[in-house]
């Protein structure tokens, strides 16, 4: 890790529903349009009102892979936020206070600046609404960032109610620059200077990654029902879907969102679901008929903390297990993670071609941390994932169509209602390759046979091109081997193990099922001790690479509702490697 | 977008015979079983309407009855139990072109299907939805169903179902289906009447069809039946809500026909109008980075 | 038979004021959420029935409104998403002694939960269900309810919402509801008074209750409400069942009160009856073992 | 295994709807009142009317432990069950066809005996109802039973139907008990002497014995939703539960089904459900939620044949990853398979007793083979399962109540509603000992951690009690570990491998989860190889091994739709010993 003069985290914390999540907002966007590099985490409870957020977000003037661990600017806007976080603020760090809600506050070895936001809103500006723009003027000043780059915010945000309240909020705005400007005694400066603004590049979060992603990748009808933290891939596709001459449908439940995303691509489209760990349960039969009558679907699991309601708003690892094995009896399914937001781009667009190609579910593992990590990511190449339609029959060989035909590759034709002389059913009850109910041993085994082909299929022609290694596993210490939204973490934790000595390298299997169990074994054989870092509490990864290879992990399981920290994984990393 | 041709050959129009409309499985149903007569009368009713075949999709569930759609050459959907109106709904939707009628049991539709039938109602959306209902379990070896009568005995009610039956011409009625009707699968011309209509009506259209099971049904027989069912007179104002509400809820005899028809817009034509508003031609994913930017 | 004991201690009869069943959990509701008043209401109603804490079970889904049975002192059943009815009818079939009542939102009950209405309602379990009817999604932050009013606008329906809305006191009507009645959490003791009824009431009694959400819903607000809710009046026949079909077909101004209340045989007694009528006492497995020899 | 006089199999395939079934059973019975052991198995197609039922029948007067591999006796009742049945037919053994229905047939080394069955019963009875009588006469007949075995059967079957009916049945007995006598030129005598019949021994089949278990453990509350295989529990549980004051429920659905059981268990009630995989499938959610709010529950699932609606009436042990695995995040729950149809009595009583004591929901997996193998068992012991009852908190601890308690077992005592000043809200939301919903990390530790100690506790108390070793582990060539209805098969495959002289063991744990690993690690360690059989394509049993212990088993996964067999068991056993 080469020394760059920006690096730094800000973390905001403030009574849920009180606006925290937009001034973080806002203020990733301010810097990250001054050409710096953002990351960002956030956390809140349950409840719409009550409790507190917090939300955290690091510059720098490099690629980030992680939100920090220790926090150099914290700004507290209630009091239950300045407790629970101020153990985070490193020494030397900075503390900005909401002296309006939060007590008067001595600290040793930190800048203690109290700014009464509330007061300056109500009594300079006139209007208790702009206490957002004060904070954000003020914490923009301290990190030494022109404000201008907040103006340009206020604009956008306040354009649509009148030149009026635009006006009122610059004034806020530079009414909590100026307060910091001459009521700070410790100001440094975080920001050091950019060379030139890069333009190809977004400052995006994993659901929106993942809806651009989708309609890229040719979705045509979408249905889901609401879900926490899954819900905004389908407000944010509900403007968009119809200019792309889609459909989004919100559905009565996720039983019905499943049916119709799977009568949807019975009938040709491309078709995909996205729900949370409660929902995806009620989906687990139907995507089981999917499987079974080989229809093409697509169905994004956003992860979120706590078994059955548990943890809304939180984050987990914890639903690989039943994205596995959620389905009685045997039927394929591919089961993908995206390890990064810029990944939710892409492997969204796998996730819908290898539906379609290989007529199958593809369960698509988010979480919560990823869909609401918004950073900076290079501008998405839209040449790089090209499209796979579906393998059709040739039309029209009449009352002959073997829609189940037993193939090599497993792979059956597929037609599509209104193509003529084709007519088939599509059903779950087991059939012939004429689709015909048949229940004899042999046709079970045929049958059950040419399914499962299409994921050893899979996996041979395309496994490799899903795993990225990090470092060298030739004679690596540690070998870690983890799936999703950990990999920033993971990587800013070898380089911080490397800075102590310790070798490490990484493998990220973004196609859980089929598993590269070849390459996994290799990196594994070269490596002296294979840890699996993830966020749940039994292990649920370290556990199926137990039952699919033959590595011996050391499982890391952590399950807090966070995400992992660099510096913990750090010292497992160490632990291990001198054990 | 990756959206899949609907191929369509040039082709002599022709005049399709009931018979024409029958695959090659045989059906696999007890003889004397009422799903019989609503066969015959959909292969009537779909030789009336000179269906095309390749642009019709029958969709069922799990039930004696949700086997149908093996027995005609039409498209089908087999799905699993309960879940004909989502699925019907998704194909309806992904393509409005085709005609899309959901077959199956009381029990699917009524009793574990429950949770959606209200809503593909209010929904309006264009599909027909038959429902044969021999107020029991048939496939499952006669248990007591959600239309089965008050006092009804099963293996599972040996005491006799201390339920009330549902009505489920009043609930697609107050929730909003366009197109409720009746019928009975021995008297298949008018079913198949029916039939017609129900497809031809833009919207939700239900046609429930007594439809006896002969193997576990001890009460609701062809001989029960007799006497018990009669046309609606012409002189019953099927627009009239509350007329049809007071229709359906007469027992013994039972009406059979056109309860209630209404218009009103179906929600396949209003998301194509969203569609067509929205629709921007070759809009592009790039543009939509900007946001990001 | 593993029957746990209710344990039951002899104590004065108290009478409990509304605040006694207040619990020391705050609501964490928006300021000035509908659902405020239909605690209120609730807390008052408990009162003038004098309902034993001990003996009370509140069941929920999940949702903001789902969260009440935390801020009472009754027992409590903070289940699924969409599962009250059948939660609350096995308590009820378990211990008929308990007075049963279920709260939740409009998704949870009309939407999700819609498979298992009309099923409660015929069966006329012996519980009362309460809906905090926001005609919105309030815990996920403001998604179109199945109550929703065509044309609504939310993220999910940028275009408006192109679906009719359930009307769910017809449903309950025609399902076999024995008490249907609506309130306005504005009019705590309107509403207070129809609870206190609806508790009473033997049978499945349902009470929807527009409870504005005030974060969300920028259409039903109480502003909107001014002057379009009205008390139904005395000579409203409630036993009539298309009287009340008609009074629930009424929109802006929506009647406020006991819509249709009549008697028929709960499922819980009608249960009762078959335990005590099959009871053998002390019998034996071994008995059964002949059957087998 | 010692010789016997009496051994023999006799098969029955007729037509669907035509009451192959019930033949075989009115044999069964009477077969086994004459005290012969029994050991039934039954294969039949999902549709009601159509297609070929499949009867196998084997008497021994030795405790059985399979249907047996090859057939000595087989009636043939139509034409397709004639020529998809008869190469089973081992040389030497006998055919009796139904020459009303089958076309005439000539067989080397085979006895042929044609019955014109419809004939007799049409002409001479004047009945064709009677044709089951018919052929019972004939079949009792030709094994060598005495003709009053028959009348008892049939006086019992249609003394509800009046002396008349049962005259004329009478008389259809003696006619095919007759004919055979006349027309037949193989009879040997199938049947040996019995020296007395065992009255305190039962013809049962594993549904039938959970029902009697799940009585005698207390059950109070059913409730449920039709579906194959499982359906004949709540057909059984309805008259008669009531009589021991509980309540069986048709729900509307799967979902209610779940709802209605966690509602009774919550206010006290010994509840359960039982249902198939696609059932299983919808109950996901709640059986999450029981796990999480703690609350007791039983689910049977009785496996059958495929994935999606499958395979409705065959047999499979496909649902072990759905019952460990399906939940999302992640939350207790303990998996449960009885090995025979004795065990389905006794480990119904254990599994009420577990969810009872850890309050949690226990997954009971059943199969087609197990729920309809009808078979000798002894009288069970009812004393042998003593109850557990629930722990509940000291009365009046007013408002204090910790219903979440964090204890060392993991248990906390549960309150029933009606119990004074314990009013207490059951949530599935993450909450702390008060059960108020609380999302902080160290809560959700704290919390998850005493919900997994249950199992923890559960495994080192009663672990152990859960495991049947058969055979001596030390030296065995091949040690077997097996779970659920194969037992029976392995202990015979097993005896045949011991003949051709390879030493065999097998463990099998009935309890699932939380595994025994040490017992089974320390049985693997003895033996020289392991093998894993099960009914199922990819060997879910041998992966889960894999995952939990340093087993490395090799897998036997054969799913036909049928049990294994016997003798195809003993090839593989032979192979890998010899391997
Ligand atoms: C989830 C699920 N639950 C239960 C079943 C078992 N099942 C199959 S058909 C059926 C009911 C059949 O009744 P109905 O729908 O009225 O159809 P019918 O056979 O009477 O035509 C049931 C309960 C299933 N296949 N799937
Ligand atoms: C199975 C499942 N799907 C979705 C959700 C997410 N969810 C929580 S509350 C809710 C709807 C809330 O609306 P409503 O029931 O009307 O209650 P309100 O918040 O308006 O009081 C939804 C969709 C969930 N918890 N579980
Ligand atoms: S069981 Fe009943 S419904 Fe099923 S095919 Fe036979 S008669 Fe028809
Ligand atoms: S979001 Fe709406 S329903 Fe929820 S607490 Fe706030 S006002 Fe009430
Ligand atoms: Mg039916
Ligand atoms: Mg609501």
């Amino acid at each position: 890790m080469e020394t760059s003069r920006t690096d730094f985290v800000v973390r905001l914390a403030g009574e849920s529903g009180e606006g925290v999540l937009s001034l973080g907002e806002m203020l990733t966007t301010a810097l990250a349009r001054l050409g710096y590099e953002v990351y960002t985490f956030r956390t809140y409870p349950a409840e719409i009102k009550g409790g507190t957020v917090l939300y955290q977000l690091r510059v720098a003037d490099h690629v980030l892979l992680s939100y920090g661990s220790c926090v150099d600017v914290f700004v507290a806007l209630n009091e239950e936020g300045y407790h629970d976080n101020i153990h985070s603020l490193r020494p030397g760090g900075t503390l900005i206070y909401d002296s309006d809600g939060v007590p008067a506050h001595e600290l040793p070895d930190r800048c203690v600046i109290p700014i009464p936001i509330g007061t300056i809103a109500k009594k300079e500006i006139g209007s208790a609404l702009t206490k957002n723009m004060v904070a954000l003027g003020a914490v923009l000043r301290y990190v030494g960032a022109p404000v201008e780059a907040g103006e340009q915010i206020a604009e956008q945000t306040f354009k649509r109610k009148g030149e009026e309240v635009v006006q009122k909020n610059f004034q806020a705005l530079h009414a909590g620059y100026n307060y910091i400007s001459q009521h700070a005694d410790c100001l440094k400066p975080l920001l050091g200077g950019i060379e030139k603004v890069n333009p190809d590049r977004l400052v995006i979060n994993g659901n929106e990654a993942m809806v651009l992603g989708a309609l890229h990748g040719g979705l045509a009808f979408y249905a889901g029902y609401p879900i926490t933290p899954a819900t905004d891939i389908m407000e944010a596709l509900a403007p968009v879907l119809p200019r792309f001459g889609g459909i989004v449908m919100q559905a009565e439940d996720e039983i019905a969102a499943l049916g119709m995303v799977l009568g949807a691509a019975y009938a040709g489209k491309r078709a995909m679901t996205a729900t949370s760990g409660p929902g995806f349960s009620l989906m687990v039969e139907q995507i089981n008929l999917a499987a079974q009558a080989e229809i093409p679907a697509v169905v994004v699991d956003v992860q979120r903390g706590g078994a059955s309601t548990g943890l809304p708003t939180k984050t987990a690892q914890g639903d690989l297990n039943i994205a596995l094995y959620g389905v009685h009896n045997e039927a394929p399914r591919v089961v993908m993670a995206p390890t990064s937001v810029e990944d939710c781009f892409y492997l969204i667009q796998h996730a819908l071609n290898i539906a379609e190609r290989y007529q199958l579910p593809v369960i698509v593992l988010s979480d919560q941390s990823l869909a609401h990590r918004r950073c900076t990511i290079p501008k998405p190449d839209l040449m790089r994932v090209p499209r796979w339609e579906r393998i059709m029959p040739e039309p029209g060989t009449n009352g002959e169509y073997a829609r189940y035909a037993i193939t090599e590759t497993g792979i059956s034709p597929m037609a599509i209602p209104g193509m003529p002389a084709l007519a088939y059913t599509s059903t779950g009850i087991e059939h012939n390759e004429y689709s015909d109910p048949t229940y004899t041993p042999e046709n079970l085994q045929a049958m059950k046979g040419k399914r499962f082909r299409k994921l050893e299929h899979l996996n041979e022609h395309y496994a490799e091109q899903f795993v990225r290694i990090w470092g060298e596993p030739d004679d690596a210490e540690v070998g870690i081997i983890g799936w999703g939204s950990t990999e920033g973490v993971i990587r800013e934790a070898m380089q911080l193990a490397e800075r102590e000595g310790v070798r490490v390298a990484a493998l990220y299997p973004k196609m859980l099922m089929p598993l590269p169990v070849r390459i996994i074994e290799e990196f594994a054989g070269k490596v002296k001790k294979v840890l699996v870092p993830e966020v749940n509490f039994t292990g649920e990864f370290a556990a199926y690479l137990r039952s699919q290879t033959n590595v011996r992990p050391i499982s890391y399981a952590r399950d807090t509702g966070l995400p992992l920290d660099p510096e913990e994984v750090k010292e497992e990393i160490i632990r291990i490697a001198r054990m | 977008m990756a959206e899949a041709q609907t191929i369509s050959l040039q082709t002599q129009p022709i005049q399709r015979q009931p018979k024409d409309y029958r695959s090659d499985l045989e059906p696999i149903w007890c003889p004397g079983c009422g799903d019989y007569g609503v066969l015959n009368a959909l292969f009537k009713a779909m030789s009336q309407l000179n269906l095309d075949p390749d642009k019709t999709v029958l969709v069922s569930g799990i039930g004696c009855s949700s086997r149908l759609p093996g027995f005609v050459v039409t498209y089908g959907f087999h799905g699993v139990h309960g879940r004909i109106l989502p699925v019907a709904t998704g194909i309806k939707l992904a393509n409005p072109e085709l005609t899309v009628i959901g077959v199956g049991g009381d029990g699917d539709g009524y009793s574990i299907g429950m949770g959606h039938f209200p809503h593909a109602a209010r929904r309006n959306i264009d599909i027909t939805y038959i429902v044969m209902n021999n107020q029991i379990y048939g496939l499952t070896k006669g248990q007591t169903s959600p239309t089965s009568s008050t006092g009804f005995q099963t293996k599972t009610t040996p005491f006799g179902s201390v339920e009330g039956a549902i009505n489920p011409l009043q609930l697609a009625i107050v929730s909003g289906a366009t197109f409720v009707a009746r019928g009975y699968s021995s008297m298949p011309n008018q079913l198949a009447k029916v039939l017609v209509e129900a497809i031809k009506h833009p919207g939700f259209a239900l046609v429930d069809v007594f439809s006896p099971c002969v193997t576990f049904n001890r009460v609701q027989t062809y001989d029960y039946f007799k006497g018990k069912v009669y046309e609606i007179p012409d002189t019953h104002d099927p627009t009239d809500k509350f007329a049809a509400l007071r229709l359906a809820e007469q027992e013994e005899p039972f009406p059979v026909g056109i309860l209630y028809r209404v218009d009103r817009p179906t929600l396949d034509e209003q998301v194509a109008v969203i569609k067509q508003q929205a629709y921007t031609p070759a809009p592009s994913v790039e543009q939509l980075f900007r946001r990001y930017q």
